[in-house]
Order: C-alpha cells, then structure tokens, then sequence
C-alpha cells in the first residue's frame, strides 16, 4: 500500500524531503506551523537541516545561503510572514537562486484571521518586493496535487534558476486526502554556478549590487526571457467539463475545489458549465484560456479575494469579445458549493437572455 | 474588629472558573476542592468544600487567572 | 454516492483521531476521502471539530456546509451543529455525557450510551471508538475490515490499544444492528 | 457581605478569557488592570499588545489598546510615545515576540530608553501557534520543533534578553518575576508597579519579565507547571531585580 | 521671493512640515538620505520628532504607533527598504490609518543600483503585502508638483484614512528645480477613531486581528468601496498636447518628463504625439483613458521598467479596439529624449501605414 | 631585490579599491587576505559582504563571495554553513549593517553559536550613505541626521552590541580592536587569526571589531581619523578580549 | 531657448555651488532651471557632476545626453565629458590646471586660469566662481544681476565670501569680454 | 646576514595611492614625503623622501589601506 492519508502540510514537507531538499527554513505562523513541525521532526534524520529562524526575514535569507551552495532548500509561511519575505525574494530572483517558497495564505491585510483565503495573488504573480521581477507560482488544489507540484517546484526552481512559490491556504494545508508519494529523487542536478568555495578553480562571487545600469537592464531583460520561456513550456492549466460547457467558471486552489462541487450542482441543472483551473499563477495561462474563449463567451472568476486573478483574466481576454464577471469571498470566508452554485445559476441565467 | 475576628466567604463564579486547580493548590487552609458538576463551558469548577475554614487570605483570588474568586467579608 | 460528516467533541476526546482512522479506513477500501480539521483559535476553550467526507467519485469540497451525519462526543457539539444537518441527516451522539437534545423532526437521531460502554470495556478514553464503531454502521461505510486495517495501521506496535479500540468499535457497531 | 476584590475598573466587565487553564496571561492581564486603577493611569494608558496568545488583550482590557504586528510592539509604542507624550504607554509582548522576530525592536527601543513599560510574558514557548520552540526554551525541552529536546548544539541557547537590556545605559527598570504562587505574584505586582511608575516619573525604560505557565504547551497541568517553573525555569532565569536605575535618574533630571 | 529653487527630497520634507507631518520615523537608503536628512534638521524646530530607526521595519511600526495616535506621519525609503516596510503596509491599510509613504524607486531586484528606475510599480499599486488592500499611489513629475502632492497625500490620507504612498525615483528626489511652497496647515481634521487615551469616554481599540471571516469580509469589501470613491473623486492625469493628438504616450514620473522632451521633438517632425500622464497610478486614470480612446487608437507605454503600468494601461483599454505598445528601460537606466523620440518615431511611421 | 610583502594570493591583482583615502576598509580586506592565505583557507572560504562600503569587496577578493541584503550576512552566513559545513563561512559587516537593521539576525547567530566568523567594521556611522548616525554613533557625535551631535535623550545611547553577544554562551570568540596604528594592526590581524582558527576547529561563532577610521564622514583627515579612534572611540568602546572560551570547547569536544 | 550645460569636477572643487548658485540665479531672473547632480556611488573617488539646464519655456528632461556647454574644472573632467558635448557645443575649461584637451573639431573651446585668477583673488576655492562668471557669460545667461542676487541669496551673511566670489565671477566674465 | 645589515627600499605604487598619508605619520624613519605631482586618480601620492633611511620595518606597509607600499630587501 503506498497512499497515504495525510494532511497538506505534512505532504509538503515530505515531498520536498524526497524531492531532495535537505534544508528547511522557517518560524511558525498558523496554519502552516505542521509543515516546520515535520521537517523538525524528519529532516535530520536524512542529514538534513531543519532550523527555526529567529523571524521570516532571517528564513529567507538564510535559504539564500544554503540555495547559493546548491542545495535544495525550502521555507514556509502565511501571509504576514510571507510579507517578510518580500525583500529577500527580489534577492533571491535577481540572485536567480533556485528555492522554493510556501505560502499558505490567510485572511488578511494585518493579522487578519487564520482562515484560507486567497488574498495574496497579487502578491505572489507580481512580485511584492521591489524591482523588476516575478516569482512563479504553483497552486495545487489537493493533497496529491500538493506532492506533485512540490515535486515539480524543486524542479522548475533548478531548471529556470528562479524562486518558486507554493501558494495554498489552510483549508489545503490542514485537509487530509490519500496521497502517493513520489520515489525519493537521488540524482540531483549539477550547479556549476554554485559557490562551494573556489578551490583549484577561479573565485565567483554573487552579487546582487550592478551598479551599471545597462548591466542591470540586461539582466532584467533576462529575467524576462526566462518567465516567457517558462510561459511557453511550464504553464498548467486544468480544465473540467469544458468539453461542451458555454460557461466557464475561472477559479484556482481552494475555490476551484469548491467550484467542481458547484459546477456538479449546475450540471445537474443542465446548465453547461465548466471549470478553467489555472495551476501555474504565473506563468499565467493566457493562451488556453483565449482559446476557451473561442468557444465560451461568458467567464465567472471566482476567488477568496476582492478580485485579484481577475485582472489576469481580463488581460488574457481583453482582445476577445467575452463578458469576465467576478465573485468573491474575501478575508477567510470559506464560501459552500451551495452558494456558489447559486451564483452560477444568476449569472448563466442572465447570459441565456 | 480586628481581621482576625472577621469571617469571610469565599465563592467562585462557577462559569468563569477553567477548572485550572491552582486555587485549589495554593489554599493553605483546603476551603477549596473541584466541582463534580461540569459547567457551561465544560470545566470542572472549582467549588468551596470547606467555606468555613476560608481565612480571607485571597491566596486563590491571587492566582485565579480567570477572576473566578469572590472573596467577601461580613 | 458521498457522505459528509461532521464529527464533533472537546479538547480530549479523540474527535480527531476518529475521523482519521475513517478517513484512512476508507481510503483503503478505495474511497475517495478528505478530512478538515478546524484548526487555530476556534480550537481553544475546548472544543474539536472536523469534516469527514467518503465517497466514490473525486470529492469536490472538502467542506460541508450541510453535513449527512454529525456524529457528537459531547452535548454542545449536538446543540451546536444539529442545525447544520441536511434534511433526513443523522445525528448520533453519546448518550452517557450528552443528555439533552433540541428537537429537530426532518431527520433522524440516533443515541448510544458509548462512554458507558467504554467503561465497561476498560476505559472512557475508547468512547470515540464505540461512536467510530455506530458511525460506520450508519453510513455503511467503510468496512469492519477496513477500519480494523486503518486501526493497526496508525496505532502500529501499540498492540493493546487495538485490541480495545477493535472491540469498542464492534461493540458500536452491534449496538444498531 | 462585602466584595473584597472587586472586579478591576479597567477590565471588561464580565467577560471570560479564551486562555486556556491556568495560564499566566490572565494573572497579570488583572495585575495591569489593577495597576492602572490604583495609579489612576486608565485613562492615558495606551497598550499594545502582540501578536500571541494575548492578540485579543483588547477584549479584557478597559482602556485604549492596539494590537500589533508579530514582534513590532516596542516599535509601535515608541511611535506612539513619541508622539503623544502624555500617553501611559505599555508593551506587552510574548516571548516568541519580544525575543526572537522582535528582537531588534527590542533591544533598540530599550537601547534608546523610550519611555515606555514592557511587560515581558515568557513561557518558554510559542504558545498561540501550537508550541513551538522559543528562543527562551530550555535545554532539554522538547517542543514541537524541538521534538527530541532542544539541544544547543543546533537550536542554540536560551536568551536571556532581558538581562541583555538591563545593561543598557538607557533602561531604568528591569525585573524578573514569576507568577508561580500567590508570593510570585506579589512580588509581580510590586514589579508592574514600579515599571509604571518609572514611565509616570519619565525617567526611562521600563521591563518586567514574568515567568508565566503554559499548561497547554507544556503538556502539564496548571499546578505542575508551577512547580516547573519554580524547579525548573528559574535555574535558567533567575527571578530579580536586574536594573534599578530610577533613583539616578531622579536626580539627573532634578 | 516666495520661490526657492530645491531639491525633490527636501522638498518633500520641506512640504510635509508644511502639511502638519510630526513625526518623521525613516532609515537611510540612497537615492532619499537628503529627506531624513532634512527632517533631523528641521523636525525637532517645530516640536515634531525626527527618529531615525533601527530599520525600515521597525521605522513603519512607528508609523503605525504615531498615526495610531492622530499624528500626522510620514516615513521614506527605497526600493529595498520598502519591501521591508511591506508587512506593515498591509497592517496600516487594515487598521485604516493614514500615513505617508515615500518610495524613490531604485533599480532592481535585489541591492540593484541607485539609479532611477520603475521596477516597484506593482509592488506599489497592487500592495505588495498580503492580503485584500491597496494603497492610493501618487506620482509627481516635478519638484513643485512633489510639493503639491506631498500635501495633497496628507489630505488624502486622512480624509479615507488611508497610507498613501508617494512614488518617485532618485531623479525626483536629487533635482533641484524652483518650487513655490504652500503655507503651513495649521488647521487639521479632527480624528475621533484615534487612540489618545480613553480619558472620561469610553475604551477603544484598534484591532488588526478579526476572527470572524464574516467581519474580516465586510472590512475588506469596505475597503474596495473606499477605494471605488477614490478612483471616482480623486484621480489626477495630465494629458499634454493632446488636443489634436493621433497618437499617445502614456508614461508617469521621470519618464513622463522625459517623453515630453522626445514629444517635443517629435512634434518638430510633424507627428501628433501627446501625453497621458497619470498622475494618480492607483486609482487609475481608466476612464481618461477610455475618453482618449475615442481619439486615439495607438499608445505606446513608456516606463523604466519591463512593463508594469503597462498591464493597468491594457486593462484600462481592453474594451476599445486600439493598439497598445510598450518601450521599457529597466534597471536603472535613464533613457534620454531623442532616444525615446525615436522610439515614437518608428510607432509612428508604423501607425501610418 | 627581492618584495617582502607580496600581493596578497586571495586578493584580486593590482585592483584599486574604491573606498576613500585612509579608509580602515582596505587594511582589514588584506588582513583578512593574507589570513586565508596563511591558514590556507582561501579555497574553501564564503564571504558574506554587506550592504555598506563594503559591497564590492568581491572586486577585491579572490574567493567565493556573495552580497547580502543589508544587514543579513549572519543569516546568509548561516545558510551556507550549515548547508555545507565545509565551507570556511565569514561574514563581514559594517556597524550599521550588524547593529541596526541587522541586529536580531546578529544576536541570535551569536545565541545559536553558529560555526561562523564575523569581521565587524565599527566607524560609527554609515559610511555608504553619506555618514548618518549609526547605533554605534558616540555621544556627541555630529553626522547628517544628528546634526548638533548624539543626544542620547532623543537618540540613545551608543549600542555596544559585541559586548552583547560576547556574553552569550554559544559565543567562543569575541574581541574589540582597531586599525589606527600599525601596533593596533599587528593585533586586529591575531584576532582576525583566532576568530577564524575557532571556526576551523569547529568551537562555534566568532566576532572581532573592529574600530576603523572613515575619514570622509567623519570631516578628519586620515591621520586625524586615527587619533579619534584612539582618543575618542576607544573610551566608549574599549578594545581587548572580551571573550575567548576556545579551550572550554575544546574540552568539551573531546 | 535651452541650455544644458554639464558641471565637472574633483569632489572639493565646488562645481555642485557652481550649478547650485546658476540654478538659482535663473530662477530669480525668471527662467526655469533645473539642476541634476550625479549621487551616490558615481561620487567616490573624487569626483562630482552634475547638470544644469535653464529654458524659457517648461524642461522637459533634467538630464542632458548632449549638452550645449560642458563646465571642467579639472583635467579628467574636460576628457571624459568633451564626448558627450553636442556638435556646436562649447567646452570651458579651467587652464590652470587642466593640460591637454582631446581634440575634437566641431565645438567651440575656451579655457580661462581659473585657478590662477582666484589665486591672485585670495585663495584657489574661488576658481568655481571664475568658471562660474566664464559660464554665464558664454551662455548669454543668466544676468549678473541675477548671479550677485542668488550668491547674496545663499552665501546670506558669509559678507566677505559673498564678495569675493563676486569679484571671481566678475573676473571669470570679463576674461571673454 | 642579520636584519640590521640588510639593505631595505620602499617603493610607492603611484596609481594605487590615495594620499592619505598614513604611511608618511606612521614611518618612525621619516623616509616618506607628499609628492607634489598628481597621480592618475587625481592625489598627490606618497613618495620616499628619504630613502636611505628605510629600516625594513614595515610599519608603512602595514598601515596602508591600498597595498600601494612595496618593501624590498637587498
Ligand atoms: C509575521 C508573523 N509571523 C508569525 C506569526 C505567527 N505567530 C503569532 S503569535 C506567534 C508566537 C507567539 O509566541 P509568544 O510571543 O511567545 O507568545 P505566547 O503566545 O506564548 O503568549 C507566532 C509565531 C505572525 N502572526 N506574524
Ligand atoms: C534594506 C536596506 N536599507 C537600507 C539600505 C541602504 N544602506 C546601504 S549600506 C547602509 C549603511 C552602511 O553603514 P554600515 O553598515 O555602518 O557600513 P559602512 O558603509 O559604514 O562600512 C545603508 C543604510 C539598503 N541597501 N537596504
Ligand atoms: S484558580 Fe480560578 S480558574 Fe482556576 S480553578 Fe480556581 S477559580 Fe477556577
Ligand atoms: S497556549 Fe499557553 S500561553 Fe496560550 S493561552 Fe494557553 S496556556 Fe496561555
Ligand atoms: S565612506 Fe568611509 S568607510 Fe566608506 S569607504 Fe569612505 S572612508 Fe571608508
Ligand atoms: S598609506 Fe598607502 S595610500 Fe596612504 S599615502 Fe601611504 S602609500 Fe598612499
């Protein structure tokens, strides 16, 4: 038997351990504080490193340090924290250091509530730190989903050099689903760019000062080719029941989940509607849904926010001619299959007039 | 009238009381002992088992974290 | 089919390790299965509460807003979440601590003295696994087989823990029959 | 019959704590209020409480109260102090807060003498987030992020940080108490009291530490924590008296 | 003589005293020293505070202390060090406190360079904290106009009891230019929200943490509304030799400035080219655009950055049927006139064909 | 004729450095060259260089170098060593730097005893942003944002933090010195060789202060610089050993 | 009209006073001016810029690509920024101290002792305000009147300075009579 | 040979020095003087004014911030 019934911070922490990670970052904040707890418990039985920093900025740049030497490494938190984080991820991206950051979204702005909420997309898919750069986001919607994208957050981190955000909320920290862990990930890539000390070689350095202004130009040009390079090859997108629907309910995470209950409803209505579920935050997928939209003309963005994906939505759309509507459930409402189904209804009922 | 002299009543607010004990512990002369009956939030309270031996020390008002304690006098 | 249950207690109770052991029992008889606790400061003061959802097909939402069944450790836990049973849901509770129940006519309610019960089995603690025992028998699922593997699998070496837990779930589960 | 210890002026009348049993929060949240009564200080009295097991402090507490950012406390009433002398103004921090995220609000406000009080709650713990390890964990202790006892090999050695701002030229008061039994408490609110009025005489910074139970986290009951902390806490932290600056600073000022 | 020819920091500060600013709680950071600098030599004059902190953390949590109180309060920074102040910047929007925030824009991500840039756009307008909040963003394009603005961000913020954040860049702030100063506010608004002690009254708190998802949801639906009455009454743009124009730049800041200069020149060369000018970058100016659309169907976004205000400009005219460009010198680059009027240039020449 | 003082082998060649004439910068830089050097550490070495007039030492030092966020270097410093311990990790800081911002990173790398140097360059203000008051700032003192000198009644009092974390029990090495004259030199490079001697034995953290002139803020000549430090700054910050628990460790590790 | 002219120098020559007193005198005179000086990092080692830009209409862009008129008050100054003069444009060099100037055919050279002026003046720090009145006499603004106004202006109650630097721009105008 | 015999020369890397006369304050011997003539970056470098008189000590080297000293013996 190799599912397991486990919860999604749990899940995390395992899956970076046999994803390879073997440093861990962090300092408690609901409702992640499992995730830590975890790797206090786990990562150093795999000669790993688990430390509880004396605050989320100190995490953050110490999973600078230990990302710089090459080694996979992660740090975890929820908003507040996360907002911490913010200056170190502008290092971490200009750096292009491989990490990957969880955020287990709360309900916010301030100490908000501990409930999940989705409040914290812009933050994510635009970068809150300064300069010019973006961080890619995944955002699983079950446990299972949370092993995998885990997985493939080590990997795309590697890959693109770049930090790598985890976005979930307590519902998908705290929930338990049966879940198949991925085999432990032995053969790590080569980082030649690493600082392991410069032994016979030549010195390197890191630095994220570049005084020249047409150095730092190019270099965010750079950054720029790296996200649409990623936009062409790692954009994740599902979709469910758009088969025949000419309804399209837009939602990620947590609200997709509930979504897929309220569409079921629908359906059962008659009404044809479908769900677009957007895994990669950033790259976001545009062309998928433009090409949704040859065939759907009205789209229902649903989210735990005041309408944050709205606005990638809309740009994605804004050349076709399609209505974008919104619904949401801000600062740690956990919104029912039931209500949104309500939703649905009104507003597929005012597309068929 | 000299304190000594003085009798006092001690009571506890049976819905404010967590059943932590700690007056229980710290009441040199035993007044206090637990409640069989739980109360609205689910607790054991504390109860006076021995109200006449209460010396209106405030010993149990003093690490009372909930302000359950009443001491009276007269 | 898919069945959302709300299981409910204080602090000690075991609320959470209930819904766990179903959670994991119907996993291995190849249910889907989601469990959501309530988590943070709603913990305090005592009360658990959590979500159990099995079915068949993919589970949506992990949350139930109107639950089948509410399975209650305690008498607020009833009070509480009755009123957030579908119509024609379930409630059962334990009838050794809880002792009144506000009426509701539009579904059913069922009551076991299970606190007793684990008393007589050796010890108050295993009460939550008489209710498991009336829970799985009301919602039909999961298998006696598959709780009893779920069992051994999270209580592992503690050898004696799973006879107790075994017999108070069979004894739960007798208790309807 | 007659109330002997009326319900404090400055607590919310009738209301029930969400601490858990026996925990500290409460016993000095009444001695605050208590204080601030006897000093005739409620109605300037400014706090700011954490964010920690005392984030809803405003719920009990009868006069002006802001809530703070994880470990920002002393910033905020340095920023409220500063500008609003006439303020009475209190931190009351965790020691997750004060001593690890905050620590540079920490030693800064106290290094710079802002006139203002810190009430220091250590449990050893985290205790709003579940238990974590804290900086002032003991050896030994195990935690949920220390689950085989904190060993200083890799999680590093208890801070002792309010030793560390008694030395500062700029801090007038410091104590560390307990509240483990009705004579602790005493001695607490002796304590609370002279750190108030440090503030009301404007001669400096102000920090009374209190060693404070956390059954919960602890995993013990409320009456074996207070053994705990009288057998073993106070073997790291040392109740006392760590700076009495005032008398010094009288005179600087006359 | 009631002008005086200064530079964009003091005069910042110069117009903050004036506005009744008395506190001032900052940590250096180049390009906006010489603003601190000027508060420790002027603000303690007034009887205000000048208090150089120990960080930009702790210097924002004082910001938080003092507004608290009713005072009026302002704090600077760049880049690096407003990613820092970001945390409390949700706290701030939450708690509905006002305040000012001075941001002079550097290059970035990371230590970048202190040159001029426009990488925090983002950051900026989609409040790169977490959480359902934003913060009104006010962009001046001159020394007399930072005067103005500096002003006018204090008015602001207290009439929506809001931070406000005020975006320039160190070409803002080291110019020197004449500047008319307005005379000192003496007269300022009552604030009865704010905590000075419960006095004879009764107690009050300010309370950042709201459990119940349904009051956090009513307190961040509030804020759009706030928002909405922003975006409604408060929007600033200047548009600049648009009457007959047939083609739009849309830039703000320093690159505003210097596209006038490239207008200039292409206006020389026959071209109709003007400027829309947002001056306010949150709320937007959407409907001036949308107005100008009408007008015009091809713009060209001009930014130091890789296109941020890019996406509001795209959101703004996503409806109309037009052609939106995009000519970005991120990380520190300053791009000179006659280079950006070749830039119009060749859009221009494209459009005609 | 033969050159007695060659180029250091782990400082780049024949580059000129951009710090100011008489900057105290440039003399620790070569120290800690030809200590690497001499101990043979260059090929494992990490340096952590701060935001501050240091950031572009890696222009000057010949091995692996990476750049903090200002104040973080003991954060990063302590990801990288303990993800590789092997690595020979440094962190050199200013005083703004390592007392200010980076204050609650620099006392609890202390509290934890992270297996780390830190070379603390004290010139009482921040020299890259144009010479504002620092923590470290003497009484007195004028910079650009004290501009009629320190008060310590609105400013506090100058922060003595190496004499903080010296006390601090994960603490193995901990000493003040200065580079005012070539005797002081002489013993900033012993220290320097003790600090990084602890960590190659693996006894734990590491600091040494240095007080070093910075001429252009200070409004001195360089020579006048010197003078200061040995007239003025050493009367606040008193150089000489404060802490050196070597052997201990060495007991305690075998 | 439009004049950007490019102020150079080592750090303690004066040439920020130089465009800082210019600035100021335009304004008086009615002319908008701007001026931008080069921060931070670009100022180590000894040297300053910075641009000064006086119009009779609003100024666009603070920064000048090519200036009209390019200041030098030392020798590297004169070499690295002779380049980014526009053809036409006038380079002032202070001779004194500057030797030899890369040569380029299409702009105007002046160069004037500067140095040696304020010597014989009472001290070299003047030779800023030789440049200075060399400057605005070659630039045809502003009027002296506006120059002496904007020294008084910020030299305020340093009398003896005021006259000085008075002298020197007198001097420095004079010199290209 | 012992150290007193050995002959030592100090040489100053023009272009490396900054002026700041360090070398020259700290040199017991005298041996180092400002040159008049500006170097590359714009100082008046050191330059040994009395050469002979260098005793090998180091002293200068050791209190140069920009390793412009060279010590040669022999
Ligand atoms: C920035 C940020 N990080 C983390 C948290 C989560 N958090 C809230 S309280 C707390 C620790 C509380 O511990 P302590 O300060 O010791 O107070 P106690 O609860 O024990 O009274 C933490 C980590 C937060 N709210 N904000
Ligand atoms: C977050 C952040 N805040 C501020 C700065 C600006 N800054 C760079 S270095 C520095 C201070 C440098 O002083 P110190 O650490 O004493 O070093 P020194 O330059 O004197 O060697 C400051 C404030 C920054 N780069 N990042
Ligand atoms: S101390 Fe208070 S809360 Fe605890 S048992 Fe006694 S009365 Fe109850
Ligand atoms: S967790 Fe600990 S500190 Fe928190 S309320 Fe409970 S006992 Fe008190
Ligand atoms: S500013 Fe000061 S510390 Fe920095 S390089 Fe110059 S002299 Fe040195
Ligand atoms: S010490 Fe070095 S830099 Fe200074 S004058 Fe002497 S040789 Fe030149």
């Amino acid at each position: 038997m190799d599912k397991v019934f486990t919860s999604g911070n749990h899940c995390i922490a395992e899956a970076a351990i046999r994803a390879g990670c073997r440093c861990y970052f962090g300092y408690p904040i609901t409702p992640q504080n499992e995730l830590g707890e975890y790797m206090a418990a786990n990562m150093r039985k795999v000669g790993g490193v688990f430390l509880q920093s004396e605050s989320e900025t100190a995490a953050i740049n110490m999973v600078i340090g230990a990302a710089s030497t090459g080694t996979r490494v992660m740090t975890s938190s929820s908003s507040p924290g996360v907002s911490l984080k913010q200056e170190g991820l502008s290092f971490l991206a200009g750096f292009e250091f491989p990490a990957v950051i969880v955020n287990m979204m709360r309900g916010g702005p301030g100490l908000g509530n501990i409930a999940p909420a989705q409040g914290d997309y812009f933050q994510s898919t635009r970068g809150g730190g300064h300069g010019d750069y973006r961080t890619p986001v995944l955002a699983p919607a079950s446990v299972q989903e949370l092993a995998d994208l885990t997985v493939k957050a080590f990997e795309l981190a590697d890959t693109y050099r770049t930090p790598i955000l985890l976005l979930g909320d307590g519902m998908m920290g705290q929930m338990k689903e049966p879940v198949v862990f991925p085999k432990p990930i032995t053969d790590l890539p080569e980082k030649p760019w690493a600082l392991k000390g410069r032994g016979e070689g030549a010195s390197r350095y890191q630095a994220s000062l570049i005084l020249d202004g047409l150095a730092m130009e190019r270099h965010n040009w750079k950054l720029v080719r790296k996200y649409k390079e990623m936009a062409e090859k790692e954009t994740l997108c599902e979709l469910y029941m758009m088969d025949d629907a000419d309804f399209a309910v837009v939602a990620y995470g947590t609200t997709a989940r509930i979504a897929k209950g309220a569409i079921k409803r629908a359906r059962k209505e008659g009404f044809k509607v479908g769900l677009v579920r957007p895994v990669t935050l950033f790259p976001f997928p545009d062309k998928i849904l433009q090409k949704v939209a040859y065939q759907v003309k009205n789209f229902l963005v649903f989210e735990m926010s005041t309408g944050q994906m709205l606005e990638d939505v809309k740009l994605a759309l804004g050349g076709n001619q399609v209505e974008v509507e919104f619904h949401g459930r801000p600062g740690g409402v956990i919104p029912t299959p039931i209500e949104f189904s309500r939703v649905i209804h009104r507003y597929y009922r005012r597309m068929l007039k | 009238m000299s304190k000594k002299d003085k009798v006092f009543t001690v009571k506890v607010r049976r819905d404010f009381c967590k059943g932590c004990g700690l007056c229980i512990e710290f009441c040199k002369k035993e007044v206090l002992g637990v409640s069989a009956k739980l109360n609205r939030m689910g607790y054991n309270p504390a109860e006076p088992v021995k109200p006449e031996a209460c010396i209106g020390c405030m010993m149990c008002a003093q690490v009372c974290p909930d302000m359950a304690i009443e001491v009276y006098s007269g | 089919m898919i069945v959302k249950t709300l299981c409910a207690g204080s602090g000690g109770q075991g609320v959470m390790t209930l819904a766990n052991i179903m959670g994991n029992a119907a996993m291995f008889q190849g249910f889907h299965s989601t469990y959501l606790p309530a988590y943070g400061a709603a913990m305090r003061g005592g009360t658990a509460n959590c979500t159990l959802t099995i079915a068949d097909e993919e589970i949506a939402s992990p949350v139930a807003s109107a639950p089948d069944i509410v399975v209650a450790l305690n008498q607020p836990s009833a009070v509480v979440f009755i009123n957030r049973l579908v119509p024609g849901g379930k409630l059962i509770y334990d009838s050794s601590v809880a002792e009144e129940i506000p009426e509701r006519l539009d579904i059913d309610v069922f009551s076991i003295p299970a606190s007793d019960i684990a008393i007589e089995l050796g010890g108050v603690r295993s009460a939550n696994m008489v209710m498991l025992g009336a829970f799985a028998k009301l919602a039909g699922v999961p298998s006696h087989e598959a709780i009893f593997t779920s069992l051994e699998y999270l209580m592992g070496k503690k050898k004696k823990l799973v006879e107790i837990s075994r017999q108070a779930v069979i004894r739960g589960t007798e208790y309807f029959s | 019959m007659e109330l002997i210890n009326n319900w404090p002026k400055y607590y919310k009348k009738d209301v029930v704590s969400h601490y858990c049993p026996g925990c500290g929060h409460g016993i000095v949240h009444r001695i605050v209020a208590e204080l601030l009564e006897e000093m005739d200080l409620g109605k300037q009295a400014y706090l700011v409480c954490p964010a920690g097991c005392a984030v809803l402090a405003y719920n009990y507490f009868d006069f002006d109260v802001i809530e703070s950012a994880h470990g920002r406390g002393t910033a905020i009433a340095t920023g409220a102090k500063r500008a609003k002398p006439g303020l009475f103004v209190i931190s009351y921090q965790g020691d997750g807060d004060l001593s690890a995220i905050g620590t540079a609000e920490t030693i800064h406000s106290a290094n710079r003498g802002e006139n203002i009080c810190v009430v220091f709650i250590n449990n050893a713990v985290y205790g709003m987030t579940g238990g974590q390890m804290a900086p002032t964990s003991l050896i030994g202790q195990s935690t949920t992020t220390s689950p085989v006892g904190r060993n200083p090999e890799v999680d590093g050695y208890p801070l002792h940080i309010t030793d560390v701002v008694a030395n500062f030229p700029g801090v007038t008061y410091a104590e560390r108490v307990s509240v483990s039994s009705p004579a602790a408490i005493k001695k607490t609110k002796k304590a609370i009291r002279n750190a108030f009025q440090t503030q009301v005489e404007g001669l400096g910074y102000s920090i009374v530490e209190v060693l404070s139970p956390c059954p919960t986290n602890w995993k013990m009951t409320p009456v074996q924590s207070c053994k705990w902390i009288d057998e073993e806490m106070v073997k790291e932290y040392k109740p006392g008296l760590l700076t009495d600056r005032r008398e010094e600073r009288r005179k600087e000022k006359s």
